[in-house]
């Protein structure tokens, strides 16, 4: 198989939705079962992307795959030659990995939907947008530059946009999509300044171009700063799109949509985007803008975390549980574990999709309730839907022998030689505390939907196990969560296959001062060493490996028994610990007050400012010019009338000063063809003083 | 004066001539006919036509007339120049349009038997202008003008037994006494100072030096006063507006063109005879340093225009709008002299040619509107671009030129005024006078919109027009579009027509 | 006193000429506006008839005189014709109240 | 193509369209339609017959040789003696990568405003008539290459303008009408008096070896054929240019709308039949930005240079205070006509950078412009003909109402939005990188940005006002679009979707053009790396 | 002082002192008597200018003609008996100040300037030097008069004649 042939299968994976999303767009209305050939589409296309994985992982594993063609040719530009602007296709391990894992879920969401969404009016449209959803994705998986990722990227935001307000009929629906669809662009903006940043210096979009030409020693306007700043800036895409603080609101928000798109968009491939674009831009990431990074991730983590312990709506909690965990993979990229954050983003796309569609599975049985106060019990009437839930929680909350283990264990491994290394031990802080809290606020989720007494006996007793094509995709994604996929042996990640084989760290290609002491290497410019950091590093790792493995398992275990402890066996009572915390539940309940502030901040600021501006534009702006009219129509009236006037008042003046002087008040008739030449006469006078040559 | 220089001089001036001749016929064929005045429009024409056939075939011949070397007056009462001529041809033209004007006027024809009398006075001022537009004697300035005037003071009172008509000509006759008065005075001084009343010998006697400067400053706003009051120049306007709304609309046409233009002429001549000592290669005039003529004129300009524009916002009364409006368009013709310089004076004689078109036509306009609606109120005019779309759109294109938006000939006029000034560097003014421009939209553009945009009070009766009047609109309009698009013709003429007569 | 010249006449002829312009802007009556336009008339001719005097400047100034003097009978004929046909019309001759025509 | 006058035709179609209009009696109204229909029609085909012989390696701009479709006649010649030399005016058209993306956009927009113009019922004679006027005034704008010739068509297109809001316009239609006159005028007469001064200061050899002034474009560019005291000559020390280049330039601003002399749009907008605003912000508006590249630029290249920090500055005001005011609008009509205020700053910024990126870009966005602002004006004629009001918080759920409509909705929005893929993009994204590419004008591009932000505000809310939500019941009966809108907004998607996947197709068209002016510029002003790519 | 001097100075005065009452007068009669003074005045004047003709044509048309026109106007136009003959002022006070100003630099201007004046003979009599000059140099102007004065008189017909409009 020769890699043109991959090329090709790559286009039409990403061309095949694309054609499904027009087919049934246009189409829909004179045939109402068009959805089939979306869904048959999504199935060609997954074993298309098997089939590439297979190609590329076993005939070109250490080659990658670079397509690319010129869009934009600017001709013979001045000064500059020939400019011309390129997209193109790079397929590496990563990129396989990640579209089958994109085709899968969309598949296994695509036929989870039959069922899902069965009846809804606009069925198809549904379809329509998966469609154009899954196309962007590949879109920016493929992309070997940055254009072509922002341009996917936006594309994304646009059917995400259209997915979340899909239900546009209720308010909250519309809300929440323009909400996302802003709060991206805001984070798009930081990325699309980056991108000119790069633009502007490289010429050119392409990774591996630019890469090269910064180890050429090719600066962003000569400045390291200016270096770091482009890699935060384009990372600010990744804040927007992975929903890390402070632009992390649009995310829970998202859940207005149905769930299987929850569980596609919003938990296992856009918002991995994100993690996705800092791993491709991580060559050149200095280590300022690294920290920044781990910093921004470490701190959405704990924050999401915080939050997804007091919330109520099974799908909230599910959300910034996601928010919470791709902060984990942006730490990692932070922290260097580049590896852990893209295996993190591989294993948790699997089970928080599970978690989602499980989700939707008690959702749908509950009829679209979606208040865990209002469940319990539910372990009996829906066993496959818990066993999956039961082992994605597991996995979330890092008990060996699933996959959430092996990789959650990686990257706060990463993070505590990363601390170790450098000092920066808040990091491993935030990483350890997540670790309890997921255990505890995921089991506080199974056990106040799958346990103890149903709170609503009414909805209990029309709840059911869901039909089959909605149980498949939890079967499917449960056995993904388990380990054996990844490693043969469950407690050591870095012997499988995915990690030792599949992905490998990027070197830096940033100057050497700005690296990290860890990362930088002994030879100057280009280095033919296939080890990205130093032995330093694999010390450090080596030294954090085990107290990670053992404080990971004992805080997941702690919060799971806190979690039981709390709420199954009752044994301290939630609403009195609630109580006896009340400033910190309310903060946490009220997701700390960040969209309250966004909303007394930013938005009301804004609108104000729109209306002021509105009115500054109708009464000033226009008001100059209609003040313009105004004063042309007062000179006009003063000469348009200029005989009366004038006239008059130069009578009545005359008058007023007679008086003045004594001469006795005489009421002046004014005469008008005499008046008129009083005032020749006057003109001739002034004419005269004025010209004479005096 | 022997007799063949008399001969000579009468050989000279043979389309006034015809015109005195045809004045002298109508007076009688109006004793003749006394029931009929049908026919004096006719032999009006007639006379009208040979007199231009004689003014275009003699435009070459130039010369003094009615000199006598013996004495003061060895220049001649009469400088007979193309630039006369081209004047003359204007007044001719004017006065056929005129002619046709007051044929189809219903006002003038209710004057019944008196016919026959508008037509001799109209010959009056006919005849004073073909005069004023080649005199070279101050004099012969004053006694054609007063011959202007006295003739127009009557025919602006021409319809009796309406307050306006006579109150009209009233203050016409008393201001016009007195600006001619004051013109006099001045012409005395001038006598006094130089000795001679001849423009030439003036010339002369400024460029011996020796003048007092300060009382030649003094006559000569005098002088400036008389022809600005021919032109309605600011501060010499009043009458303007007041006795243009008036007078019998044909009269108030007749005055706004013919009667300006030869104010005009008159006002170039003298300072171009009077003053100036030389014309450089690029045709600016070199003028005897005795006056700041430039300041001056500048100042007249630009009050003339500004005032008649902004005036001309207010006014509902459509002849008075045109009043105020023929009054600014004194203002731009002004920015022709004020350059001093042949391409000034050739940019007026290219404005006068499209005014006279664009102006009878809209004055032509109104008078159909005011004959069939008996109204000259803006405001009864709404709707009537779409029961009289011919009307409507004609009137457009006549007030759109006037404004001097292309593809209309009224931007060519005014696109020469702006060439002249940007060509002496006079950028101030150019921008006020386009900016003149521009507030001059409003007014004209205001009609358009009674007539088009305006709802109707009541119902609007469509105005039957005869097959005369919408060839008469027809004539005028087609010039007005054609010299916008192609306007050589007009250009090389009045090229030809920029000669005065030299010593 | 100095001997009787030109400025003399001058003068005579300037308080001549104020005084006609005085009182066509004051008189109320139209007939004794027009009578003002007749003293302005006068001072020009008697300016006309110095200049011509003391400046030797030939007959000019005299012939000059002598038609204006037939232009102010002219003009005072059509004036006064005006004058009558406009007390036909308004029954008076106040000049300050005609002003029908303003804008 | 040799001797085929494609460009006259052009321009001159309309007209004669426009005299069988006029011939025909006023009753025959749906004839009168078909005639105007088929007159946009033929410019349609002839425009893109243009296109197809057209030669993208040839640059234009200054060189005479390089323009094609070259016209030139005699028009007025006029020798005026000594004091004036000879007066020369020629009829000359012709077209380079700069006009070609203008005069497809007329033709295009034209076609489409007839198709809107469909259920005029008043007086349709005069208005098909004037609307025809107006169509060839704007190809004439677009094809001349000599100042007076410009100038006339430039001012040619006020008055049909003018009647056409003022007559088939909405409540405020006269102030709307009388506004946008007065306001253009106010621009153009400075124009005029720049022209005249241009006029005198350089001059052309005639074949007989005589010189002649010129209101040629080319003749203007060319500093070999200015006066040593020509009023605006470089070589004159007297500093009238610069005044001069204000002037003009304040001419073109008021037509793109630049702020502050913005305030004439959204008035003339709002009152505007839905095909007049078609007209209006598809072609008018680029006449300024185009008259800005065509002549200021290679005319004045110096003081272009100084001053395109500020061009950039008005841009991005333009920018961020269109958008920002659009987001306070409750008119439909309105946001949109800000909206183009908006929109029409990423013009200003692009042509700012003196770069090719940035110049293709804002060439690019004029087009884009064009057609997405029509498409949005058409939506919201579609709205306003069903429901006859524009209010924005009267509306709601037309989703569902109207599902095809909203489909094309969300077309245009998202393209005005700037999404990828659709032809607003590719232009703001080579705007963006045109001008940051600029050192001096990197910070405004960066402010700029933000409009994206806030363009994705109002467009997005007003989606959501007005077609999200519940349907209120007064508005169950509006009917989706019919044939005759699937014909006015299927080119327009279709172009939209098409540009925005391959944009070459357009940006190919001007390339050449672009880097000669660029070139031009920087030759002219001495300093070969005018600013960034 | 010569007896010139005496006899300038005494039609000076008369002319002056009667122009004032003529704009003065109340009455409108008075004032047109007065008028009559002051024509005399002038006439007074050209005499002693050497103007004889001038002189005679000032008595005969100005008295003989314009007055005795003036008059008729007056007549035609007032009840003689009635208040309305007497014809009052308007706007004096402006008028004074403006044409006080006027004046004022007029006269100043007229009795500082140093006009040139060259001392000649006066002939004797000037009429018929008068008569051949009008019918020479100036036979344009008196042709045009002509034609003026025929005009004026159809025009001064046209309008005071009684027969009104249709």
């Amino acid at each position: 198989m020769n890699d043109i042939i991959l090329v090709n299968i790559s286009i039409i994976t990403l061309l095949l939705p694309l054609f499904g999303f027009g087919l049934i767009i246009i189409f829909s209305k004179r045939f109402p079962k068009l959805y089939m050939a979306g869904i048959g589409l999504l199935i060609i296309n997954f074993f298309l992307s098997v089939v590439l994985l297979y190609a590329k992982l076993s005939n070109y594993i250490s080659q990658d795959i670079n397509f690319q063609f010129t869009w934009i040719d600017f001709g013979n530009v001045p000064v500059f030659g020939n400019v011309h602007i390129d997209l193109g296709i790079k397929i590496d391990n990563i990129t396989v990995i990640m579209l089958f894992v994109v085709n899968l879920i969309s598949m296994l969401v695509h036929i989870y939907s039959l069922e899902y969404m069965k009846g809804d009016k606009r069925f198809n449209r549904y379809y329509a947008y998966l469609g154009i959803f899954t196309f962007s994705m590949i879109g920016i998986v493929i992309a070997n530059n940055l254009l072509m990722i922002y341009i996917f990227w936006e594309l994304v935001g646009l059917s995400s946009y259209l997915l979340i307000g899909f239900w546009y009929e209720k308010k909250s629906a519309a809300d929440a999509s323009k909400k996302a669809f802003i709060t991206n662009r805001v984070g798009d903006l930081g990325m699309f300044i980056g991108i000119l940043i790069v633009f502007t210096t490289y010429h050119t979009f392409t990774f591996d171009s630019i890469f090269e030409q910064i180890s050429n020693g090719v600066l962003p306007f000569d400045s390291n700063a200016w270096l770091t700043a482009t890699g935060i800036l384009i990372f600010m895409g990744a804040v927007g799109k992975s929903a890390q603080f402070p632009l992390h609101v649009w995310l829970p928000d998202a859940m207005e949509g149905p769930t299987p798109v929850s569980a596609l968009i919003h938990s296992a491939t856009m918002v991995a985007a994100g993690v996705y674009l800092s791993l491709r831009i991580f060559a050149m990431l200095t280590a300022d803008a690294m920290l920044v990074i781990a910093v921004v991730g470490g701190f959405t983590s704990f924050l999401a975390a915080t939050i997804a312990i007091t919330q109520n709506d099974i799908k909230r909690v599910l959300a910034y549980s996601t928010v919470s965990q791709l902060g984990y993979m942006v730490m990692a990229v932070g922290v260097g574990a580049f590896q852990y954050a893209f295996f993190h983003l591989i294993t948790h796309a699997f089970f928080k999709s599970n978690l989602f569609l499980g989700s939707g599975s008690v959702i749908h049985a509950m009829h679209h309730e979606q208040d865990m106060r209002e469940m319990g019990g539910l372990r009996k009437k829906m066993p496959i839907t818990y066993a999956a839930f039961i082992v994605s929680s597991l996995a979330i909350s890092g008990i060996p022998l699933t996959s959430g283990f092996l990789s959650k264990d990686g990257l706060l491994a990463g993070s505590l030689a990363f601390a170790h290394l450098t000092g920066h031990w808040l990091l491993p802080t935030f990483g350890f505390l997540v670790a309890l809290m997921t255990a505890f606020y995921m089991f506080r989720l199974v056990i106040m939907t799958f346990h103890g007494e149903p709170r609503n006996k009414e909805k209990y007793d029309h709840a059911h196990e869901s039909p089959f094509v909605m149980v498949l995709p939890l079967i499917v994604l449960t056995t993904l969560s388990l380990f054996f996929w990844y490693t043969p042996n469950p407690v050591a990640p870095e012997q499988g296959w995915f990690l030792s084989e599949w992905v490998h760290t990027p070197e830096s290609v940033v100057p050497q001062e700005t690296r990290f002491d860890f990362m930088k290497t002994e030879t100057e410019g280009v280095t033919e060493s296939a080890v990205a950091f130093s032995e330093e590093y694999e010390h450090a790792m080596h030294w954090a490996h085990i107290p990670t493995l053992v404080l990971s398992l004992l805080l997941g275990g702690l919060g799971i028994l806190f979690a039981f402890l709390i709420y199954h066996w009752r044994k301290i009572d939630p609403d009195e610990l609630a109580e006896k915390l009340k400033p910190a539940y309310l903060f946490s309940l009220n997701k700390w007050y960040v969209d309250e502030f966004y909303e007394a901040t930013f938005i009301s600021g804004t609108l104000k400012l729109s209306y002021l501006l509105s009115l500054f534009d109708k009464y000033v702006v226009d008001g100059i010019v209609n003040g313009t009219a105004y004063v042309t129509r007062v000179i006009s009236t003063i000469s348009g009338i200029f005989d009366k006037y004038i006239i008059d008042g130069f009578v009545n003046f005359t008058a007023f000063l007679s008086g003045l002087l004594g001469l006795g008040f005489r009421r002046l008739q004014s005469g008008r063809i005499q008046t008129y030449l009083v005032l020749v006469i006057f003109s001739l006078i002034i004419l005269l003083l004025f010209f004479e040559p005096f | 004066m022997d007799f063949s220089s008399l001969y000579d001089s009468l050989a000279l001036i043979k389309p006034e001539i015809i015109i005195s001749v045809t004045l002298v016929l109508i007076v009688v064929l109006d004793l003749i006919y006394d029931k009929n005045k049908k026919l004096v429009p006719y032999l009006a024409l007639l006379g009208l036509i040979v007199s231009g056939i004689y003014i275009l075939s003699d435009i070459a011949n130039e010369g003094f007339a009615f000199k006598m070397s013996a004495t003061s007056n060895k220049f001649g009462l009469l400088a007979l120049d193309s630039f006369g001529s081209y004047f003359k041809l204007l007044i001719i033209l004017t006065s056929v349009l005129i002619v046709f004007f007051a044929k189809h006027s219903v006002e003038i024809e209710n004057t019944g038997k008196r016919q026959g009398e508008f037509y001799t006075l109209l010959f009056g001022m006919i005849l004073g202008m073909m005069f004023m537009v080649s005199a070279s004697d101050l004099i012969m300035i004053y006694v054609s003008m007063e011959l202007l005037s006295f003739s127009s003071y009557v025919l602006a009172g021409f319809i009796k037994l309406r307050d306006r008509n006579s109150e009209a000509s009233l203050k016409y006759i008393i201001f016009g006494g007195v600006a001619s008065g004051v013109m006099l005075f001045g012409i005395s001084l001038i006598y006094g100072l130089t000795g001679t009343t001849n423009l030439y010998s003036i010339n002369a006697a400024l460029q011996s030096g020796n003048i007092n400067l300060i009382v030649l400053g003094f006559s000569l706003l005098l002088i400036v006063a008389g022809i600005g009051y021919k032109i309605s120049a600011v501060p010499f306007h009043f009458w303007t507006p007041d006795v243009y709304e008036g007078a019998p609309i044909s009269i108030t046409a007749f005055l706004s063109v013919a009667s300006k233009a030869a104010g005009f002429a008159i006002l170039i001549r003298f300072i171009k005879t009077a003053f100036v000592t030389n014309v450089d290669g690029s045709g600016n005039w070199l003028l005897v340093p005795v006056f700041d003529w430039k300041t001056l004129i500048s100042v007249f300009a630009i009050l003339t225009m500004t005032l008649g524009n902004f005036a001309a916002l207010w006014q509902d009364n459509l002849k008075r709008m045109l009043a105020y409006s023929s009054i600014a368009h004194a203002g731009y013709l002004l920015l022709g002299v004020v350059v001093f310089s042949q391409i000034g004076i050739e940019a007026i004689l290219i404005y006068f040619a499209i005014y006279m078109l664009m102006n009878l036509g809209s004055f032509y306009i109104v008078m159909l509107i005011a004959d069939k609606t008996g109204s000259e109120d803006i405001h009864d005019y709404s709707g009537l671009g779409y029961v009289t779309p011919f009307l409507g759109v004609s009137f457009a294109v006549f007030l759109v030129s006037l404004t001097g938006l292309p593809p209309t000939a009224g931007f060519i006029g005014k696109l020469y005024l702006f060439i002249a000034l940007i060509d002496a560097k006079m950028t101030t003014l150019a921008v006020i006078a386009v900016l003149n421009s521009v507030v001059s939209l409003y007014y004209y553009i205001r009609v358009l919109k009674h007539m088009f945009l305006t709802k109707p009070n009541g119902e609007v009766k469509e105005i039957k027009l005869s097959t005369a009047n919408v060839v008469y609109v027809i004539v005028l309009l087609i010039p007005v579009l054609v010299l916008g698009i192609y306007f050589s013709p007009l250009v090389n003429f009045a090229e030809s027509c920029l000669a005065f007569l030299s010593f | 006193m100095e001997t009787i010249g030109l400025n003399h006449f001058l003068v005579v002829s300037a308080i001549l000429f104020s005084l006609g312009i005085y009182s066509v802007v004051t008189r109320k009556n139209a007939i004794m506006v027009l009578m003002g336009i007749e003293l302005i008339l006068n001072s020009a001719n008697i300016n006309f008839v110095a200049f011509s005097k003391y400046g030797n400047y030939g007959l000019g100034g005299q012939v000059t005189a002598l038609f204006v003097i037939i232009l102010a009978a002219a003009e005072a004929a059509i004036a006064l014709a005006i004058v009558l046909n406009l007390y036909k019309t308004f029954t008076h001759i106040n000049i300050d109240e005609i002003d029908e025509l303003n804008s | 193509m040799d001797g085929f006058p494609i460009l006259t035709l052009l321009t001159f179609i309309p007209v004669i369209g426009m005299i069988i209009v006029l011939a025909m009696p006023g009753k025959m109204e749906k004839e009168i339609k078909y005639v105007t229909l088929l007159s946009t029609a033929i410019q349609v085909i002839l425009a893109v017959i243009l296109l197809s012989n057209f030669d993208y390696s040839a640059g234009g701009i200054f060189q005479k040789d390089s323009f094609q479709f070259i016209e030139k006649y005699k028009w007025i010649e006029i020798f005026g003696g000594s004091w004036i030399g000879t007066i020369k005016i020629d009829y000359f058209v012709g077209a380079d990568g700069l006009s070609v993306p203008m005069i497809l956009l007329t033709a295009l927009i034209s076609f489409i405003a007839t198709l809107s113009s469909w259920n005029i019922n008043k007086s349709v004679k005069g208005y098909f008539a004037l609307f025809l006027l107006l169509d060839a005034a704007m190809m004439g704008v677009f094809v001349s290459l000599n100042f007076f010739l410009f100038y006339i068509f430039w001012e040619l297109m006020l008055l049909p303008m003018y009647f056409l809001i003022g007559i088939w316009g909405g409540p405020r239609k006269e102030y709307a009408a009388i506004k946008f006159f007065i306001y253009t005028l106010v621009g153009s007469v400075f124009m005029l008096l720049v022209m005249i001064g241009l006029y005198f200061s350089a001059t052309e050899t005639l074949a007989n070896g005589s010189k002649a002034f010129s209101f040629d474009f080319l003749v203007l560019m060319d500093k070999a054929n200015y006066l040593k005291d020509g009023i605006l000559s470089p070589l004159n020390p007297h500093n009238l240019r610069f005044i001069a280049y204000i002037a003009l330039f304040i001419g073109f601003a008021i037509k793109i709308p630049m702020f502050p002399f913005h305030t004439w749009l959204p008035d003339a907008h709002v009152e505007a039949p839905t095909p007049i605003s078609v007209i209006l912000a598809g072609v008018l508006l680029k006449m300024g930005t185009y008259g800005i590249l065509r002549i200021s630029y290679p005319i004045f290249p110096q003081i272009t240079n100084d001053i395109a920090w500020y061009i950039g500055l008005f841009g991005m005001i333009n920018i961020i205070y269109g958008a920002l005011v659009a987001l306070a609008q409750k008119d439909f009509k309105k946001l949109i006509a800000y909206s183009s205020v908006s929109h029409m700053g990423y013009v200003m910024l692009g042509m700012a950078s003196l770069t090719t990126t940035g110049i293709n870009g804002a060439i690019f966005q004029m087009f884009n412009h064009g057609t997405i602002t029509a498409m949005l004006f058409l939506i919201v004629g579609v709205v306003y003909d069903r429901a006859h009001t524009r209010g924005l918080y009267e509306f709601g759920g037309l989703a569902n109402q109207m599902p095809v409509y909203t489909g094309f909705v969300t077309v245009a929005f998202f393209a005005a939005i700037g999404l990828p893929s659709l032809s607003g993009f590719v232009s703001e994204a080579l705007v963006f990188v045109g001008a940051f590419g600029v050192d001096t004008l990197r910070t405004l591009t960066m402010i700029s940005a933000l409009g994206i932000l806030l363009g994705a505000a109002y467009m997005l809310w007003t989606l959501q006002r007005v077609f999200f939500g519940q349907l209120p019941e007064k508005w169950k009966s509006l009917t989706d679009i019919d044939a005759r809108e699937y014909a006015m907004f299927i080119p327009l998607t279709i172009i939209i979707i098409f540009l925005g996947v391959y944009p070459s197709a357009m940006l190919n068209i001007m390339n050449t053009s672009v880097n000669t002016l660029v070139e031009f510029l920087s030759v002219n002003i001495g300093n070969i790396s005018i600013g960034g790519l | 002082m010569n007896l010139y001097d005496i006899i300038f100075y005494l039609f000076a005065a008369i002319t002056i002192v009667s122009a004032f009452i003529v704009v003065n007068a109340k009455n409108i009669v008075y004032a047109a008597f007065s008028l009559l003074f002051t024509f005399f005045g002038v006439s007074g004047l050209y005499v002693l200018l050497g103007a004889d003709f001038i002189a005679i044509v000032q008595v005969m048309v100005y008295i003989g003609g314009i007055l005795v026109l003036l008059l008729f106007g007056v007549m035609l136009t007032h009840k003689i008996t009635s208040v309305d003959i007497k014809a009052g002022s308007v706007q004096t006070i402006p008028a004074v100040i403006i044409i006080g100003i006027f004046a004022a630099l007029l006269i100043g201007l007229m009795y500082s300037t140093h006009w040139a004046v060259n001392p000649a003979e006066i002939p004797v009599t000037t009429t018929k030097s008068l008569g051949k000059t009008l019918v020479t140099e100036y036979v344009l102007i008196f042709e045009l008069l002509g034609i003026l004065l025929l005009v004026a008189m159809i025009g001064a017909a046209t309008i005071a004649r009684r027969d009104g409009d249709k």
